[in-house]
């Protein structure tokens, strides 16, 4: 009983930051129809950047801050400067221009950090809680990682559901002719979706980094079932991305804790396509209404 | 001084040339028809107007200012609202935030809403749903109160009653008309229903391969039987 | 399926010209590998199995309009499948991979059937899935797939009279480039008869094609099939010419190179699959030298391909949207209007 | 329209052409008595995971060797000869290594590939290199299956092998954990279940609670961290690469789970894996979580300057390799370039492929330097180093104990103290018998 409640609250903590990326992944999807594989790449050089900065200034909370004002602007900037120009043209270009910046990041990172990994600091203790005289597998700092991602989950449906500005992302990111013709600043619409999406992106990588350590290719694996989680919930669909997150974590963990790690990839391989089958939208899609 | 004057308009798509040299003008409270077979050009026309196609050559002026070229987020700033052809409502959006997505801009407020209510009450009724589960008529009145939630000078509407049944057909065009007289609006009517369209337009203009083969007074054109014989299909 | 036949077999001039095609590329082929050394033999032949992969990867995503990120753990089913024939059951290579192509068609009459529900990243997500989980087979019956480590085989015999002395490699690049042969000229025709137009009708508008009587998902499944035999027969020979079934071989990033070669040589065209395979082929030891060329400090020359490449990807896409082989196209077509200013009255 | 796109295809075709022909002008080569061999040098290939998930630690080895070459040839080299190394990227992946073992062998030239890194990318070239009668050097990689002369001529290892290394840790245990549950985490692949089977060699089954794999690649091992410690193991083996010794002591850690520690050469590195612990140790060293765990040795200590070998490597690194850390990666990397070194010089001036080989099979098994125990090569025996020594992390520094042993990969073998002293390095070049 002490393991499968171990094997849960790890299903939950790790599905928790599966839930982050695949949060950063729809928001770039709702924003410009684009899945953006750059995005294990932005994350990772901001969680660099952080690390850079709290080991030179001792400040856990400035690294945190800076990674998050870093990544809001390299979203913008990549929307900006790439994006913008393949946003428009057959999807599969902008696919390969993110892959492309993918690799780009990933070897600048190992020019500039290294390829040999190195340690992130968690922002509270990892030892995990005590109960009834044993440590169980989950910590103040999960308790922390579940707490943010079900806050941004609630702040961007808040956003999305009851601000102006979430109407315009949203109108922008369905037609973005109506939009533009209805007066929204379409394009500024997009680069923001891309700046938030890559602020999100880079919590999920301050928050995991002290788990998988902060490598050029630390987050792949990370970004893989992010993304499988994010089309497992539905693209569209923040509360999807979060459902699908911890759904997944959970599958991995009972998988791996009980049939052995070999086995976790194809785990998600079942999962993904037993869900699909049944909804091919994901689980929280909304594409049944759009199909009328 | 019309309120809408569009003058030796051209648009290419690469080498074919789908506006050709048009030139017409809508004045205030006044119902301007463009008719025409399809691939006449109408719809290229409108998207001209409102910055969404480029214009080769030619000239677009509202109220005597030159709006060729501002683009199409400022156009409806400048007063112009276009409505889309395929009614152009988001489908993924409810009833209420279309309508309001009009507004934005301007910061439009709940009265204005009220109003477009008044104008059209089913939309009331399905507020709070998704534009989605709309009819083909309401969807209609949605993609037209949508744009006067930006209070405009100029209406475009392109192909108002395609799909629709003609009793509902005939309530929009009556609508329109309402609006033109009432509201002192300029309104640039797409029509393929030659006939509805000349029985509450002002004046008509007829398209042929992007060029202007007719202009006149929508009753002269409703009269002149060879041309309603070789290009308005009545 | 008879109908598709009859079409196949109706289009006479269709099948003669894709003859004449493949004849040429095999003298070009032939020619390329008495002329190369061994070396460049080799990279021949990594060049045909991935153009026998690219082929029909750039006919399911170009024509079909259906993404895959998957087809690397395809090619693993083909590789595997040669590598236990050959390796454990002595076939002869011929009837291992046709073995290999036909496993490869059922597993994508599967994936390819439930593909047809998916769309866009659903798609992608799915086989991506597909991409990262099938290489664990090998990792749970490791007592027939090897584990980690994976299956080495014996290379190929070259027959006795080509001489004791013949290469290897070149005899490798043979088989390889017949195999890239039999693909070329079964896709030119396909792409050209009115399967090829079904495709296309099928990703410019499912609606449109369904209502023409077009049966979509079947269509859609057999470009999926049609992509996955490719992908079979092309993991096939590299195990034949690489000596490998690995899961390392068959990594995610596999899939994603072939995408992104399809892409990069120009989406649906078998020209463009063609550079699509010299970019694979070519493009590692490129950026290597390039990298080499510079001298920099560990760290950096160990990362300067990766950063090259990557570059690669961006810049080609914002310079060529429509890959090599429309950028090829637009140079020609503006050449050709120069020299012929009356062709341009043509209507279009 | 059609004209357009015939065109098209044709200059497509035309551009591959040429495209062909310019592979075809690429070949060069400069012949000698034996490849990649001139009077005023010596040129070896190797493929390393230079990027991708496997590069941490192992990119280091062979800018090290190169490192040692350099320090080497500014002494004059071997013969007069100066040794250069040739290293390329195969990102882990079996594929890109036959090619970039193909392109160093009959494009590049080289004299014979040294260092090659991993079982599952080295065993596919393995064929090719001796059907080519390359001398296939040192191959980075515990794997047993190096260890073959007759089917393999040209082909050996160097690092002690798996089954070795657990034989003797799995000794240790028995002797000084007897009684104990004994739970192992082990890496899913050759050296994971190499290492498995020596610890089964020498301990009896039933005190074995619990074995558990990772999948390289996966980042969440807490579930296997927790299945050991609810089977109640009290000492926790790891064969395992430094990252997941460092995610293992982080489950560890959560679970508030503390059992003896046993890890195997490979991931023990402190340097590294204090590295990657060093955040959560909260102002003690960063070795703190692996602080009195048991391992084992065939090389001293990176931590003993004392040790003329380390004082002498340490010298080479900072003057040649100084961006890289002074790790085991590095003093693997050099010590392995020592080896090489001293069979060349062994192999004579006149030198040939064969010549290396026969020099080995001959000279190897007495071929002393900064190795604790001896090689075990012969004409048959291909294997490496023949043993290792016990050690433990003591304040974040390896310290080896109780002398070396040395043993054979057999499950019957006799497990052996070696006592002969290791020599002092020369004062400049390398030292042979």
């Amino acid at each position: 009983m002490t393991r499968f409640i171990d094997l849960t609250l790890n299903g939950i903590s790790t599905g928790a930051v599966y839930a982050a990326v695949a949060l950063a992944l729809v928001l770039t999807w709702r924003a410009t129809r684009i899945v953006n594989f750059a995005q294990g790449g932005m994350l990772m050089i901001t969680t660099f950047i952080a690390s850079s900065v709290i080991s030179t200034s001792g400040s856990y909370w400035l690294g945190f801050a800076v990674a998050l004002v870093c990544g809001l602007v390299l979203g913008a900037v990549v929307e900006r400067a790439l994006m913008r120009r393949v946003e428009s043209g057959a999807p599969l270009n902008a696919v390969i221009v993110a892959l492309g910046l993918l690799i780009l990041l990933q070897a600048l990172a190992g020019m500039i950090w290294g390829n040999t990994p190195r340690s992130f600091p968690p922002a509270f203790s990892i030892r995990g809680y005590d109960v009834g005289g044993t440590h169980v597998l989950f910590a103040p700092n999960d308790t922390f990682t579940v707490l943010v991602v079900i806050g941004v989950a609630a702040g961007l449906a808040a956003l999305f559901r009851g601000t102006t500005i979430g109407l315009k992302m949203r109108a922008a990111a369905f037609q973005p002719e109506v939009a533009r013709m209805l007066g929204v600043r379409v394009g500024r619409m997009f680069t923001l979706g891309w700046a938030l999406a890559a602020l999100v992106g880079s919590l999920a990588g301050l928050l995991v980094a002290p788990a998988v350590f902060v490598g050029p290719n630390q987050f792949d694996p990370i970004l893989i079932f992010g993304f499988t989680a994010a089309v497992l919930g539905g693209l569209d669909s923040p509360v999807g991305a979060v459902v699908g997150g911890v759904a997944l974590g959970l599958v991995l963990s009972y998988v791996s804790g009980y049939e052995g790690a070999s086995l976790v990839t194809l785990a998600a391989l079942v999962i993904l396509i037993a869900v699909l089958m049944i909804r091919p939208g994901g689980l929280f899609s909304s594409t049944q209404e759009r199909r009328v | 001084m019309a309120r809408l004057e569009i003058e030796k308009l051209t648009t290419d798509y690469g080498p074919v040339r789908a506006v050709d040299g048009v030139t017409l003008a809508v004045d205030e409270g006044s119902i301007t028809t463009v008719l025409g077979a399809n691939g006449a050009g109408k719809t290229s026309l409108l998207r001209t107007i409102s910055g969404l196609e480029r214009a080769s050559d030619g000239r677009v002026r509202l109220d005597g200012e030159d709006i060729l070229g501002v683009p199409v987020e400022d156009i409806v700033r400048r007063g112009l609202a276009h409505v889309p052809e395929g009614r152009g409502v988001i489908a993924e959006l409810s009833t209420e935030e279309n309508l309001r997505l009009g507004g934005l801009w301007r910061g439009a407020e709940a009265a204005t809403l009220g109003e477009i209510y008044e104008l059209f009450p089913p939309l009331r009724e399905r507020r709070g749903q998704l534009a989605a589960s709309l009819s083909g008529g309401e969807r209609q009145m949605l993609s037209i109160g949508r744009a006067l939630m930006a209070r405009p000078r100029v209406l475009l509407l392109d192909e108002p009653s395609l799909g629709l049944a003609p009793l509902v057909s005939a309530q929009i065009m009556q609508l329109i008309s309402k609006l033109a007289a009432e509201s002192e609006l300029a309104v640039l009517l797409v029509e393929q229903n030659a006939r509805s369209a000349l029985s509450i337009a002002h004046r008509g203009v007829v398209l042929n391969l992007g060029r202007v083969v007719a202009d006149d007074a929508a009753q002269t054109l409703s009269a002149d039987e060879g041309l309603r014989k070789a290009y308005l299909g009545f | 399926m008879n109908t598709v036949l009859a079409r196949i077999q109706g289009s006479h001039n269709t099948l003669a010209r894709s003859l004449g095609l493949v004849v040429f590329a095999g003298a070009v082929l032939f020619i390329a590998s008495e002329a190369l050394g061994a070396y460049n033999e080799l990279q021949l032949a990594n060049g045909a199995y991935y153009f026998a992969v690219l082929a029909g990867l750039t006919v399911l995503t170009g024509l079909s309009g259906q993404i895959s990120l998957g087809h690397g753990a395809l090619m693993a089913v083909g590789a595997y499948t040669v590598a236990l024939l050959i390796g454990n059951e002595q076939w002869p290579l011929v009837p291992a991979l046709l073995a290999a192509v036909a496993l490869t068609t059922l597993v994508g009459i599967a994936v390819g059937a439930a593909a047809t529900r998916l769309r866009g990243p659903y798609l992608a997500g799915a086989t991506l899935a597909f991409a990262i989980g099938l290489p664990a087979l090998a990792d749970k019956y490791t007592g027939t797939f090897g584990g980690e480590n994976g299956l080495v085989v014996n290379p190929p015999t070259p027959p006795s009279w080509l001489g004791a002395n013949f290469p290897l490699e070149r005899w490798e690049a043979w088989i390889a480039g017949l195999g890239a042969l039999v693909v070329l000229f079964v896709m030119n025709n396909l792409v050209r008869s009115g399967v090829g137009r079904s495709f296309r009708a099928v990703r410019d508008d499912e609606i449109a094609a369904s209502l023409c009587g077009l049966r979509v998902a079947r269509v859609q499944t057999l470009a999926f099939v049609l992509s996955a035999a490719c992908a079979g027969l092309g993991g096939g020979l590299l195990t034949v010419v690489l000596q490998l079934a690995s899961p390392g071989a068959f990594q995610l990033e596999l899939s994603l190179s072939l995408l992104t070669a399809i892409v990069l040589g120009g989406l649906g065209s078998l020209l463009g699959a063609v550079w699509g395979a010299a970019v694979l082929v070519l493009l590692p030891s490129w950026t290597n030298d390039i990298a080499h060329s510079f001298s920099l400090s560990t760290g950096v020359s160990a990362n300067m391909p990766l950063a090259i490449y990557g570059l690669v990807l961006i810049t080609a896409m914002l310079v060529w949207p429509s890959g090599i082989q429309g950028g090829v196209r637009a140079v020609v077509s503006r050449v050709g209007k120069r020299r012929g200013p009356r062709a341009k009255g043509a209507a279009p | 329209m059609i004209l357009s796109s015939y065109k098209a295809r044709a200059a497509g075709i035309a551009g591959v052409i040429v495209v062909a022909i310019g592979i075809a002008g690429c070949g060069s080569s400069s012949s000698s008595s034996a490849p990649g061999v001139s009077a005023t040098s010596i040129t070896f290939g190797s493929h390393q995971p230079l990027t991708g998930p496997a590069a941490p630690g192992y990119s280091e080895i062979a800018p090290a060797s190169q490192a040692f070459f350099d320090y080497l040839n500014a002494q004059g080299g071997i013969y007069g000869r100066k040794i250069h190394l040739t290293y390329k990227d195969d990102a882990y992946n079996p594929a890109q290594t036959v090619n970039v073992v193909h392109e160093l062998v009959l494009q590049d030239k080289v004299f014979g590939i040294f260092e090659g890194l991993g079982t599952p990318t080295h065993t596919k070239v393995v064929g090719f290199l001796n059907s080519s009668k390359v001398p296939d050097m040192s191959v980075a990689s515990g794997c047993p299956c190096w260890d073959n002369g007759t089917s393999q001529p040209y082909t050996y290892g160097w690092q002690p092998n798996y089954t070795i290394e657990g034989k003797i840790l799995g000794q240790y245990i028995k002797q000084h954990f007897a009684g104990k549950k004994i739970g192992v985490f082990y890496q899913d692949d050759d050296f994971g279940n190499g290492g498995l089977t020596g610890i089964k060699d020498e301990v009896p089954a039933s005190q074995i609670v619990s074995a558990q794999a990772y999948q390289p690649g996966g980042t969440n091992v807490a579930p296997q961290i927790s299945a050991i410690k609810a089977a109640g193991a009290q000492v926790l083996v790891d064969f395992t690469v430094p990252i997941y010794t460092a995610l293992g002591q982080l489950a560890s850690f959560t679970l508030g789970y503390t059992p003896q520690l046993v890890v195997s050469n490979v991931g023990i590195d402190p340097t590294t894996v204090g590295g990657l612990l060093k955040t959560f140790s909260k102002g003690k060293a960063g070795t703190a979580l692996i602080e009195g765990a048991i391992t084992d040795g065939y090389l001293p200590s990176t931590a003993d300057l004392s040790n003329p070998w380390v004082a002498l490597f340490k010298k080479i690194h900072d003057r040649y390799d100084a961006s890289a850390p002074f790790d085991g990666n590095v003093e693997y990397g050099m010590a392995d370039a020592y080896t090489l070194a001293q069979a060349l010089q062994v192999a004579g001036k006149n030198l040939t492929r064969q010549g290396l080989i026969n020099a080995v099979n001959t000279t190897g098994s007495k071929l002393l330097g900064p190795g604790l125990v001896p090689f075990r090569y012969s004409k048959s025996n291909h294997g490496g180093y023949g043993g290792t020594e016990i050690g433990q992390v003591r304040n974040g520094q390896i310290v080896l104990f109780g002398g070396p042993l040395v043993t054979d990969p057999t499950s019957s073998g006799p497990i052996t103290p070696y006592t002969t002293a290791q020599p002092a390095p020369p004062a400049s070049g390398v030292s042979v018998p």
